[in-house]
């Protein structure tokens, strides 16, 4: 599945290394931090079995044993809360779970308790976690397995979020996440997973709360989130032939969120699309779009067009008769951004069989 | 309904004929899986059709039954329709659920067949606030929560059995013990094998069933649900059984290494749909299973007959009294 | 504590009616909402006890029974999914919480189950649940007890939001709540409990998704939400005096949400502040903003000045020294306002003495 | 630490002095409450201070305990700094927690004392989770658990005693079982008494001292954490006691109904308080009580004097490593 999953991966700053799949960037991260930092350590529901998480946490076990990599029962509130108090007695656990949705059942450990301690007891605790959860999408995930619920976390003052597009990305991203000393939620999309980017094999970084250009442009401004940045780079290509210069932002971390390069990105366009993975109430795109709304509105500068796409604001439904129109795709967002930057034009789309992604294309159920 | 006690002819014809149609009905499923025609994950009852049958043959029409995501068996054990139930699966309007639920979340409550999650264990206590409102109701109806052995290590099961026997609700807590959560054996989960002797620490009295035997679950299950049509408090099953194919998805995976094919054929050897079916005569057998055949055949063509839902219903349900 | 509480209660469309307490308001409303179906009951922690929380159960057991009002063990998660239970079987619980704090307890129900089933059950199920659930502050409530978590809700479809801001809202929405074929998210803010508003003596219904104009005003849209609305109308007696016309807008409910009442508005007065007493981040006031750019950013329309205020973005904090910064009181509202009306001139602030509210005054610890 | 069979009079003088401590602290935090000095609720141990003492005299030093919300004693107990807890329910920045957590929200992690929790049942997990740790470690420390009779009911308390059970771990699960979840008898929220069954079926050895014994408590816990120390898994101890005051705020509140005071009476018949006072000579007593006032009244002082924290503190905290 490379080279198709390849031409939509954002093209990321340096290209340096070799091209590694999201699923495998994961895992080197983890493998790497565990070799480099005996603290560390992986737990969760099917963390050892032979599908390993999609294939994110296999081998680990294998070389690390089975103190530092096990299995959980089925019970992800008192997990978490194993999870915390091993952080704050010292180590660096890493949590994972094979759908965010199920993150509501650790909710009160997460907010109640993550995200305040360090606050709560003066700064004499520090958790710090990593929380890794999957986005499922298409092939019937439906209702349950299919909720990009970060805004809910992103609310609660004391977490970081991230949600990293692209394998060198999500490499950066987890080391940062692992050494960093608060609870980081960590967001991946599934279909993410056999997306290949050129990867450095030495551990590296990537520093939260910088977003990065993934394509320069002048017309309109499209801030993508987690596997909408990918989205968002086919509608580019898409509307570049029809002369519509789109440039697309990737903020890679949620919180702490890089405003700064979106709104300098706005200014100069003058028109923003947030194209997020979730439903827009309340979520990561109204932040992003309130955000700009009070840094533009009052002063003397020109009014910006500002915009977001999501989720439809319905439950997800099984039958992919109607969940292929409850999410934004290339097609839709292009044909947006087309309405946005020519107002008075006659709406456009692009050929729908163009605007399907490989990675959509070659995932294959059922999970 | 029969007197528990003794069998008639009819009971077992009954029997068989539900363990049959799961049975085929699922590996017609497994066969036209690979097609793509259904639109919905799959996780199969194979093999453990008994702990659904030999329960739902002890209740009534009126009763009501909660599943889970491994929800096939308790659906048309309870006398959920085929024809709904294919049509969810390949996505169609003509669903029990019009298509939006799929295979993890099936539901008929006109049957009462209450919605099944893929979040396992999140059923548990809607079946005992069900049971609630029966209690509260007094025409002596009972709920049975299926789920599986996975489902007791979430904390929400502990605090549902607590409830229902402070309250002493009508309920029939059916644990179907495979020994697996996916991949993962008992023993990396639980920390004792005691979990009856949990349970019954809440006050609530329980019936361990190595054995899957339908007609023991069965009278197990009558015999209680009549005193509970009386007053009596919940109780508890733990029936080990043993899934056939793969978690999800309609293979087998013995190869993958995580269990023994040789535990798969000990659990074959008593096979139940096998034992019941000996006790029939080859004739009324063979009626059954054709008359079997025909329906899954037919559900299937209305599966694919069936039109998708269209795109208006997106928007549709999402609240009630909306449109 | 009478009078000083009812000048602060927002005036609401007909005085008719006896003045009576919110906290009064909301036991009433259940009490002929139970004696008129009797599918109403209502379960929840301590609702049983002497305190009746805080009085808004206190009478009911004995006047119903203890089928119809029972204490239940501490097991939000289980009892949640009972309340759900038996709203599906066809009763109509109110589970009540006496602090929003523990609702992450109950996410899964709530947002897994309660807010997706007649969706995910194409319709079948309905769930005619109304979940009470109070938001505390100061006396050291702290970093648990304080929380304004609305907009996780508000952020999933299939949840209905209300946070009345007065008596005459708690009851009348309550037992639309209550009528509602729908979960509801009922939002109840400690303080306002001993406020009084004139308030119908026979059952009447507040509709949801119908803002109320509490004050008209030309120079400025405050939008408050739940008590902030009090404090917003402080803040507009505050400013009358410095010449500043503040209209102050109560959307009651947040999901359905009266957007079309807050757009006419901030057209009219062309600068809106929300003020919200949850933080920002992907809060109500996000939502807000975010619909109000996209409303009146593109068009020809003349721009509209748009600001939030919430919680500072940090945990809630214990000793009163930082938690009078935490929150948005009357003084900062009317000095934000202040400067967004009067960009050019003097920073003004009101005395703080003369902006602190006696439903404040009045509320004595510890619980 | 000396033999838990025999004890010195120094152990006995160290006890009563805790027991003591505790119990004045929270006598003069009563006293001090309507002065609107304290900015915090207050949940009184009083009466139940046997438990805390008990248990944290059996520990060392370096062994970890986590409490609740009603949590003054298990922090003095532990050796937590009065003048650091004063602080804190002054709501002062020389507080343990800088002013901003408040009497629900004691830590000491110098004293091993790891942070309590306002919502119910939240920190039974990170017990295990920070027991966790130790084992790792292998140093032979050992972690226990302070918790409520009603925290017993939430799912997570299940949760983690099948974990613990699971992995051996070295944590001493301690409630204490005053009878009330805020106002509401057991009778109320359990369908059975017996926990320790629930407990013991998850393969976890447990035990009900129902008189509040301190000596008994104490040479429990120090014979089953010297097993531990050596690699054994988790214990259960169910600690009968009793609240003498009103669940939050100073008062008593026999009042109000939903107890005797009777009750009460009968516990301070046997309260560990004076039953070891009476073990000391007149003058060794006179002097510890003598000591323990100063201590006490040191700590208002050093509260009373202390400053707020500056305003600038509202944005400190929020991440580690920020500021
Ligand atoms: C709360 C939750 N955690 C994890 C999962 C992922 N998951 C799906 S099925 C399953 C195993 C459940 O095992 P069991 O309850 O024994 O049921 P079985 O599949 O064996 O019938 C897991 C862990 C889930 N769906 N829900
Ligand atoms: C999860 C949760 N639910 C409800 C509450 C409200 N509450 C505070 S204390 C308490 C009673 C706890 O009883 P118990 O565990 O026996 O401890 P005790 O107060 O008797 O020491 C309750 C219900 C809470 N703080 N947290
Ligand atoms: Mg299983
Ligand atoms: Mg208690």
């Amino acid at each position: 599945m490379s080279s198709p999953a390849r031409a939509e991966a954002p093209a990321v700053s340096r290209e340096s290394g070799r091209l590694l799949r999201y699923v495998d960037a994961l895992r080197e991260a983890v493998a790497q931090e565990m070799e480099a930092d005996e603290r560390v350590f992986v737990l969760g529901l099917d963390v050892d079995d032979h599908k390993g998480i999609q294939g994110s946490t296999l081998g680990l076990q294998a070389r690390f044993g089975t103190e530092r990599i096990f299995n959980t029962p089925l019970s992800e509130d008192a997990m978490t809360g194993v999870a915390i108090g091993a952080a704050i007695a010292g180590l660096r656990p890493i949590h994972v779970h094979i759908r965010m949705d199920f993150l509501m059942l650790c909710m009160n450990q997460l907010v109640n308790m993550a995200a305040k301690m360090h606050y709560m007891y003066g700064g004499t605790v520090t958790v710090p976690l990593v929380v890794r959860s999957m986005i499922g999408k298409s092939w019937g995930q439906g209702a349950q397995h299919s909720q990009g619920l970060y805004s809910m976390f992103m609310h609660v003052p004391g977490l970081k979020v991230v949600a990293p597009s692209n394998a060198h990305d999500a490499k950066g991203c987890l080391i940062a996440a692992i050494r960093d000393d608060n609870p980081v939620i960590f967001v991946e999309h599934r279909l993410l997973y056999g997306t290949e980017a050129f990867v450095d094999e030495a551990p590296f970084t990537v520093e939260f709360g910088k977003a990065r250009i993934a394509v320069p442009g002048n017309d309109i401004t499209l801030v993508g989130v987690s596997n909408m940045v990918v989205e968002c780079l086919r509608a580019q290509e898409l509307l570049s032939e029809v002369g519509i210069s789109a440039e697309v932002l990737d903020p890679i971390s949620l919180v702490p969120l890089d405003f700064d390069t979106i709104l300098a990105s706005a200014r100069r366009t003058g028109c923003v699309l947030v194209v997020d993975n979730a439903w827009t109430t309340c979520g990561a795109s109204a932040e992003i779009i309130a955000r700009l709304a009070e840094a533009t509105s009052g002063g003397d500068a020109k009014p910006i067009v500002m915009r977001r796409m999501g989720f439809a604001p319905t439950t997800c439904p099984t039958t992919p008769a109607l969940e292929q129109t409850f999410y934004p795709n290339p097609a839709t967002i292009a044909s947006a951004v087309h309405s946005l930057v020519r107002p008075k034009a006659k709406a456009w789309s692009p050929a729908p069989e163009r605007a399907v992604l490989a990675y959509q294309r070659q995932f294959r159920g059922p999970f | 309904m029969p007197s528990p006690a003794k069998l008639t002819s009819e009971d077992i014809r009954r029997i068989y004929r539900s363990l049959r149609l799961i049975r085929r009905a699922e590996e017609e499923i497994a066969r036209v899986y690979p097609s793509d025609r259904i639109k919905s994950p799959v996780h199969l009852s194979i093999g453990q059709e008994a702990v659904a049958v030999g329960v739902c043959d002890a209740l009534t029409g009126d009763d009501v039954v909660s599943g889970t995501y491994r929800g096939h068996a308790t659906y048309l054990a309870k006398g959920g329709d085929l024809n709904a139930m294919m049509a969810e699966l390949f996505g169609k309007v003509t669903g029990c659920a019009r298509g939006k639920g799929g295979s993890m979340h099936l539901v008929e409550m006109s049957k009462n067949v209450l919605g099944a999650s893929a979040v396992v264990g999140t059923t548990i206590p809607l079946a005992v606030g069900y049971a609630l409102a029966l209690r509260r109701e007094g025409r002596g109806r009972v709920a049975a929560a299926f789920f599986g052995d996975g489902a007791t290590e979430e904390g929400v099961f502990y605090e549902s059995l607590n409830f229902a026997s402070l309250h002493k609700l009508p309920v029939v807590f059916v644990c179907e013990n495979n020994f697996y959560a996916i991949h993962t054996p008992l023993t990396k989960r639980w920390a004792s094998e005691a979990l009856c002797g949990r349970v019954a620490n809440f006050g609530i009295p329980t019936h361990r069933i190595t054995d899957s035997d339908v007609f023991a679950i069965r009278r197990i299950v009558a015999d209680a649900v009549a005193e509970m049509r009386q007053g009596a408090g919940p109780i508890f099953l733990e029936c080990h059984t043993y899934r056939w194919r793969e978690h999800v998805g309609p293979m087998e995976d013995y190869e993958a290494g995580y269990r023994d094919r040789n535990d798969m054929e000990t659990w074959r050897a008593t096979d139940q749909l096998e034992r019941v079916g000996a006790l029939l005569d080859a004739t009324t057998r063979g009626k059954i299973n054709i008359e079997i055949e025909k329906e899954i055949a037919a559900a299937i063509e209305f599966a694919d007959q069936s039109p998708f839902p269209p795109p208006e219903e997106l928007h549709t349900h999402v609240f009630a009294g909306q449109s």
